[in-house]
């Protein structure tokens, strides 16, 4: 299990080749991989990520062993940046390997779910127009229901 | 104790962090004692539907006691992923 | 879009740096990978995939079509070897590309139950007792109801 | 036409693919043709719920008509992913 709170940038691949190397009895290896998309005016200038350092890691931990255990995993890896980022940089990554392929894409989903309403990041976009607060939305709170 | 700020409670209280000396049994009293201390305070915390809070870096609700905390932070719902 | 049917390995992490790389607008890629497992009793010497030449590329790339459309994909990559493989090498990668990450993950989901089902590969297991072919489930063929 | 066999309805049959002339009007004619040829052919399409068939490398069933038909596959439930 690794998890990585990092103001660098990652290669979303080379952690999945790092991952990857020495799995053994895992059938399924699930990524996500977030990105920073542009306003739909395509004005970003980038989005600025805080977060709550202490705290942070010691949730994504907590989320990791909750979904090994859940679901099994043979592994699991969580990265998130924070601090300035560009558009289409990217901003974090998960990846969860299990015997099959339903336990790691649930993982993987689960996982997400959690990280959106239950790590300490807070998203704030400039734009031409100022600086705007990501807001929160219900239907990510609902998500966690499922679980 | 310590009291956080992060996003835009940070930004309408001016500061990401100070340090507190309080009697407040709970969060909440500790909160209606911010409010009436300053109007940044106040417009921070008028809605606490839209705030959520760690105590000691675990989130908890308004309720939780604060005997033998050291460390409460308030910031909007989050918005990781 | 990238569609493969290859006998040679490759290596699911720069697979996924290739395919990440010039994407715009696009907020979240999802990857799944499939892996050689050994068998319950450890003595899987190979896997050896068997395919239809001809209609395996069509089928496939008839699915990643259909899985962009669906989902409004902004890419989609599919890659499956054919041949004999040993323990712990990889099967085949899915990867998909789109603005959010619900459909990143249907898609994926998608793709890899009509590949299960509905692309032209059969695979075989060779153990110390002999070869066996891998028997299909009816909850793969359930799966597709799904969607 | 091209009949073409794999995985285990190839092992059965003793071979990948053959060149047949026929005049079945269906994969069904097709299949009750070869059943009649050798017991190899009974053996392997023993059973038609376990097998699947390609018609011009288009799944199909069991029903479908053979008129201008270059290739036919048959093969048992895939197994790919």
């Amino acid at each position: 299990m690794r998890i990585s709170v990092q103001e660098a940038a990652f290669d979303a691949g080379a952690e999945l080749t790092a991952f990857s190397t020495g799995l053994t009895s895992q059938g399924a290896v699930v990524t996500f991989t977030g990105i920073v998309r542009n306003s739909p005016e395509g004005d970003l200038q980038a989005m600025e990520i805080e977060h709550y350092p202490g705290m942070t890691e010691a949730s994504l931990r907590e989320m990791a062993q909750k979904a090994m255990a859940r679901f099994a995993l043979g592994d699991v890896l969580v990265i998130h940046r924070y601090g300035r980022l560009a558009p289409d940089e990217v901003i974090m990554m998960v990846a969860t390997a299990a015997p099959h392929r339903k336990a790691a894409f649930e993982a993987a989903d689960f996982l997400m779910d959690y990280l959106k309403s239950r790590a300490p990041f807070w998203k704030r976009e400039i734009t031409d127009g100022g600086a705007t607060w990501v807001a929160s939305k219900d239907a990510d709170e609902d998500a966690l229901k499922r679980w | 104790m310590d009291v956080l700020y992060f996003a835009w409670v940070r930004e309408r209280i001016g500061l990401p962090r100070e340090r507190i000396e309080t009697t407040a049994a709970t969060v909440r009293e500790l909160v209606a004692e911010l409010v009436a201390r300053e109007e940044r305070y106040a417009v921070a915390f008028s809605d606490l539907a839209a705030l959520r809070v760690a105590v000691d870096q675990e989130l908890r609700d308004f309720d939780a006691p604060l005997a033998g905390v050291r460390e409460v932070a308030f910031f909007p719902p989050m918005t990781g992923g």
